[in-house]
């Protein structure tokens, strides 16, 4: 049973005088994604995905390949901030919270590092 | 994780069902949420048939109607039956309203009334408030100035007090923040709607000298940015006020004031 | 039975009935000269009916044009047609200006004028140079100056940590043997438990007794609360018959619009189109006092000239000007003619009806706040321990008809003197008289009896017929015989509350007996108001007697006070006590009274 | 009795859900697909870097019915997302963010995401 004030329990542990950077970051990502994932689309639809050797050849361009790369780290910072959110609305053991919010970071570290690694590889292999 | 269903002490039951005279002509079913917070039943719906040629035009005509006619039973709060005092909010025909202000005329068939979502229900049509109330205390809501006040009144042009309005017309009625989910899911941390739209018109107050302060204490993962513009707040409003677009203008200060 | 309700006791220094306008700034009062108050409310603050006050707070601020507190104090006392306490008017007139500059030191939103300053417009009755032409002196918040002036004042008292207990229901005083007020016994709506506050002073801000009456501008929770207390431990309440009638009212619904609306150049029309308030106010037309217009407008409707099919009502026309004004000035009311009337006002006249709106009476009280207990000795003699202030007081300012934006003014000027006064006599260090078990023991018997009431008239049967005796035989027109038949008609609906039926037996927000308790409280105001009425035998103010049609100073310039037999049938017994014909200071002359022609 | 004990009133069970709250919802969940949509992306990146066996596996598969059905609710996903999210971006500014705004919006969001999203697809399978 809560035995707390209303008023105690509002003002909880006050303010973390933090969450514009988060949400500022969002907007930023939002912003990012909309001319690369503008720039990818095309790109499929040019063909460019279409086979092992189409791939190589279109990531070995500095421009693509810098693009991919920024691609993966607007998106991955958009999708990590997003599921943030959704984690932090609808899972309300503390526990399950913070291990859930350490899972997505790590994974979408690992993910999009692995994969800049591999365009990297792409990359220096056809230089 | 949060409860998307109902807990089983709140799920609604089927009540009881009160037919209207038999030489009314233009009958209406109001269908009211119910709960005796003495039986320890679970909440029920009870069917109350009503002459609406014997009925004022609004929602809240007919409740004081089976109160005084059918069922004295019938709890539900009201005072001033015009819009101005707040009172009587509650969900009707599934959108957040004042039943003072809710012709019957504008629902078509049963018409269906709940207490406002998401709250804990003191008896009937009657929630709980006490937390939003404390929500409202904590971001101060009142004038903060160190400057002494002159002899006269503080001046204002009418610019400046143009920027008040939409905001200090809010009766507190609650039905945005109750309209809102993601105030369901976080009342506990988020100061929904209502609150902000109030910490919003002390910030857009030329007298005002606290502006960083208020900010800073607005500032948090919860307490400001759990609003995602759903826009349920500015769609329910009875006072046709814009809680989101306050809301926003709090986040775009705080933006701007960022390096 | 009643041994079995679970009591919590308070100490309190001051406890304070209500959270309205008066009821607010009283307790801010005594909460900043360090006194432990509890504020006890049967509905959240901001939903008090100050909340509806619309057109504005009068006060002689001259930011428009020329103006002075003489002035005020001169359309005041007119106004009252002289039944007006005249060192309570100079008080409150004197201080009105410093109530307003403070509200905005508050933080009131008012509305501004073109330098900045607070907006003021021209209201009824309020004129320049005693009575030569209309002046700017309601000081506005557009159309919700009441509302935004009880937000301030809930705000203010939220700084200073006032203490609120809310959803209370304050049941009865608790009074000693010598005649001392000791506190209040309360109701939790919320836990259901009784709450005894004992208090070193107890000040009654509980509001009007509009729903005594069938249509009324007041809200469903203005039911005399503090006159059924006050009648129930056997004081008397001042002036009852005196009951403002607002012109407008809308037709039908009985909602507010604002005498503002006419002080912005709204103007009425009989079924002939004729602006007739040029007839019976030639200088000032529509903004005469209230009670002028009223009359008119029924004597345009009783003459055959009303508007509508069966000409039942009145135009009161703002479509002249434009919506951009209405929208800014006046966007409350352009609003509520909208849903309650279906009128666009930006288009077409809003049909009207002059609305029970205000009570001039109530508890006696002289300009401190303390309440009065008068004798044929002592017409001035004080009630220890007990004030009153607001529109549940009568101190009495308003006299016979109260002029529009002074009850805004008399909250907070007079909500503050109790604050002034609580805080003089009241020694926070002095240690508190212990409660007997036996104290509130009547009012925890009255609630007992209610709750368990197994009689065959429900609460709102007997209500409504008190309602319509009062409507029908207690309205702006008044004779002896509909008065007469008034009476006899109310006591015999009295005289069926014993057999009132309740239903709800619960301690939990039982809103059944809430309202039963409340029905008992307008009881008492019906039938002080229609005994009082009856036995007036002159017309002044809002009492408008066809069988006395002149004021009669030399018989009736006196304040009637009533005590009602609340349990002896509401049997009503009236005594007088004098005018007071002087003021406050020499500042001001003791204004001699006149005929009154607007 | 016990305060404790109050039921909570019907949220989602009784409110009827306007169009904007219903869109706000949706684009939530499309996001959360995205970023499902981004795990694969990540992976087949990987796969491309891993050599022509592995990228060969991750071409079949997005060949394969299934994977083009992926692929189109992918592209769907991310055309409601962009608009309503380019929607969200112009209400931070203050435009738009009223009831006749959400009501003007909400069919120009609709209608860009799906005339996007087929014409995509015609250009992609032609």
């Amino acid at each position: 049973m809560k035995m707390q004030s209303d008023l105690g329990r509002v003002r909880g542990l006050g303010s973390a005088k933090s969450g514009s950077s988060h949400w500022w970051t969002q907007r930023v990502t939002a912003v990012a994604n909309l001319p690369l994932g503008i720039w990818f689309i095309v790109s499929i639809l040019s063909g460019h995905t279409a086979s092992y050797d189409a791939v190589h050849a279109w990531l070995s361009s500095y421009f693509h390949s810098t693009m991919m790369i920024l691609m993966i780290v607007s998106v991955a910072v958009h999708c990590t901030h997003g599921l943030q959110v959704v984690i932090e609305d609808y899972v309300h053991n503390r526990k399950a919270e913070i291990v859930s919010l350490m899972l997505i970071k790590a994974v979408a570290a690992f993910l999009s590092v692995a994969a800049i690694v591999s365009v990297l590889r792409i990359v220096f292999a056809g230089a | 994780m949060v409860e998307f269903n109902l807990p089983a002490n709140s799920v609604v039951k089927e009540g009881k069902s009160f037919s209207a005279p038999a030489d009314a002509k233009n009958t209406r079913s109001f269908k009211i949420y119910r709960y005796d917070p003495d039986s320890g039943d679970n909440p029920r719906t009870d069917t109350y048939d009503i002459d609406l040629d014997k009925c004022g035009p609004m929602v809240l005509d007919a409740l004081i109607k089976i109160k005084n006619e059918i069922d004295a039973t019938l709890t539900f709060r009201r005072s001033c039956r015009e819009g101005i005092c707040g009172s009587c909010a509650m969900n009707i025909d599934g959108r957040n309203t004042l039943a003072c202000l809710k012709p019957i005329d504008d629902i078509k068939g049963e018409v269906k009334i709940y207490p406002l979502p998401h709250m804990p229900v003191v008896k009937d049509l009657v929630p709980d408030l006490s937390q939003p109330y404390a929500q409202l205390a904590s971001i101060e809501p009142w004038l903060k100035a160190d400057s002494p006040p002159p002899v006269g009144e503080r001046l204002q042009s009418r610019e400046e007090r143009a920027q008040l309005d939409g905001l200090w017309e809010c009766i507190l009625c609650f039905s945005c923040s109750t309209a809102c989910p993601s105030y369901w899911w976080n009342s506990d941390r988020y100061l929904g709607p209502a609150v902000l739209l109030q910490a919003y018109r002390w910030l857009a107050d030329s007298r005002d000298e606290y502006t960083g302060e208020r900010l800073d204490m607005l500032e948090d993962p919860f307490r400001l940015y759990r609003c995602h513009t759903i826009m349920n707040c500015t769609n329910t409003c009875p006072k046709g006020l814009n809680p989101a677009l306050a809301i926003t203008e709090i986040k775009k200060m705080i933006a701007e004031r960022r390096a | 039975m009643s041994e079995s309700y679970k009591i919590i006791d308070h100490d309190y220094d001051v406890v304070v009935m209500g959270a309205g306008g008066a009821g607010l700034r009283a307790t801010l009062g005594t909460v900043e000269a360090g006194l432990k108050t509890a504020c006890i409310t049967k509905v959240f603050p901001t939903r008090s009916h100050t909340v509806a006050a619309q057109g504005g707070i009068g006060a002689s601020l001259g930011n428009m044009s020329e103006d002075h507190w003489q002035w005020h104090m001169y359309d005041t006392v007119k106004g009252a047609d002289w039944l007006g306490d005249q060192d309570a008017i100079e008080y409150m007139c004197r201080n009105a200006v410093p109530a307003v500059h403070e509200l905005e030191h508050y933080g009131m939103p008012f509305s501004r004028t073109e330098d900045g300053k607070i907006y003021q417009r021209p209201f009824g009755g309020h004129t320049r140079d005693h009575g030569k032409a209309p002046v700017e002196r309601a000081c506005a918040a557009a159309d919700r100056t009441g509302h935004a002036m009880l937000h301030t004042l809930y705000q203010q008292c939220l700084k200073h940590k006032a203490e609120f207990f809310i959803e209370y229901i304050a049941l009865d005083l608790m009074m000693d043997e010598d005649g001392t007020c000791r506190g209040l016994v309360a109701w939790d709506l919320d836990s259901g438990e009784m709450h005894r506050f004992n208090a070193k002073m107890t000040i009654l801000a509980s509001g009007g007794y509009g729903r005594a009456f069938f249509s009324c501008t007041s809200a469903h929770t203005c039911t005399g609360d503090g006159h059924g207390m006050v009648a129930r431990a056997g004081l008397g309440l001042q002036d009852m018959e005196f009951v403002q009638f607002h012109p407008t009212g809308i037709y039908g619904s009985g909602c507010l619009i604002t005498e503002g609306a006419r002080g912005e150049g709204g103007y009425l029309t009989n079924s002939e189109g004729e602006r007739f308030m040029e007839r019976y106010a030639p200088t000032v037309k529509d903004l005469a006092s209230r009670d002028v217009v009223s009359r008119g407008m029924a004597q345009e409707i009783r003459d055959g000239r009303g508007v509508g099919e069966h000409g039942e009502y009145i135009h009161l026309h703002l479509e002249h000007l434009g919506s951009e004004v209405l929208w800014e000035r006046l966007p409350g009311i352009t609003e509520t003619a909208k849903i309650f009337a279906g009128v666009d006002a930006t288009k077409e006249p809003i049909p009207v009806l002059p609305t029970v709106h205000y009570n001039m009476g109530g508890i006696p009280t002289n300009y401190k706040g303390e309440v009065l207990n008068p004798t044929a000795d002592n017409p001035n003699r004080v009630v220890p321990g007990l004030m009153a202030a607001g529109e549940a007081a009568c101190v009495s300012v308003h006299g016979a008809n109260r002029l529009g934006t002074n009850s805004l003014l008399d909250l907070v000027v007079f909500g503050r003197a109790c604050g002034l006064h609580a805080a003089e006599v009241v020694d926070p260090k002095a240690s508190f008289k212990e409660l007997k078990t036996t104290d509130g023991q009547t009012a925890l018997d009255r609630f007992d009896r209610l709750r368990w009431a197994k009689g065959s008239r429900p609460t709102a049967d007997i209500r409504l017929e008190m309602q319509r005796v009062m409507q029908g035989n207690c309205g702006v027109f008044r004779t002896a015989e509909i008065l007469g038949e008034g009476v006899e008609k109310l006591s015999k609906t009295a005289a069926t509350l014993p057999d009132v039926a309740v239903s709800d037996r619960s301690l939990i927000w039982n809103s059944d007996l809430v309202e039963t308790m409340e029905l008992e409280n307008l009881m008492v105001c019906a039938a002080a108001t229609m005994n009082s009425a009856e036995a007036r035998h002159e017309s002044r103010g809002a009492h408008a007697h066809e069988d006395y049609p002149k004021r009669d100073d030399d018989v009736w310039m006196k304040h009637t006070i009533a005590t009602v037999g609340w349990d002896k049938g509401y049997g009503v017994d009236l005594t007088y006590r004098p005018v007071n014909s002087f003021t406050l200071t020499d500042e001001v002359e003791y204004i001699e009274p006149k005929e009154r022609v607007y | 009795m016990s305060k404790a004990n109050r039921p909570l009133s019907p949220h989602l069970q009784v409110y009827r859900l306007p169009m904007a709250a219903k869109m706000s919802i949706s684009f939530r969940v499309m996001g959360v697909g995205l970023a499902i949509g981004f795990v694969f992306l990540a992976s087949w990146l990987i796969g491309a870097g891993a050599g022509r066996d592995v990228f060969n596996g991750y071409h079949a598969f997005f060949t394969s019915w299934f994977g083009l059905l992926l692929l189109f609710g992918w592209t769907a996903a991310f055309y409601y997302h962009a608009c309503n999210g380019v929607r969200h971006l112009v209400w931070d500014t203050g435009r738009g963010l009223s009831n006749e705004g959400a009501a003007k919006g909400n069919p120009i969001v609709f209608g860009a995401a799906i005339v996007l999203t087929i014409l995509t697809w015609i250009i992609g399978l032609a």
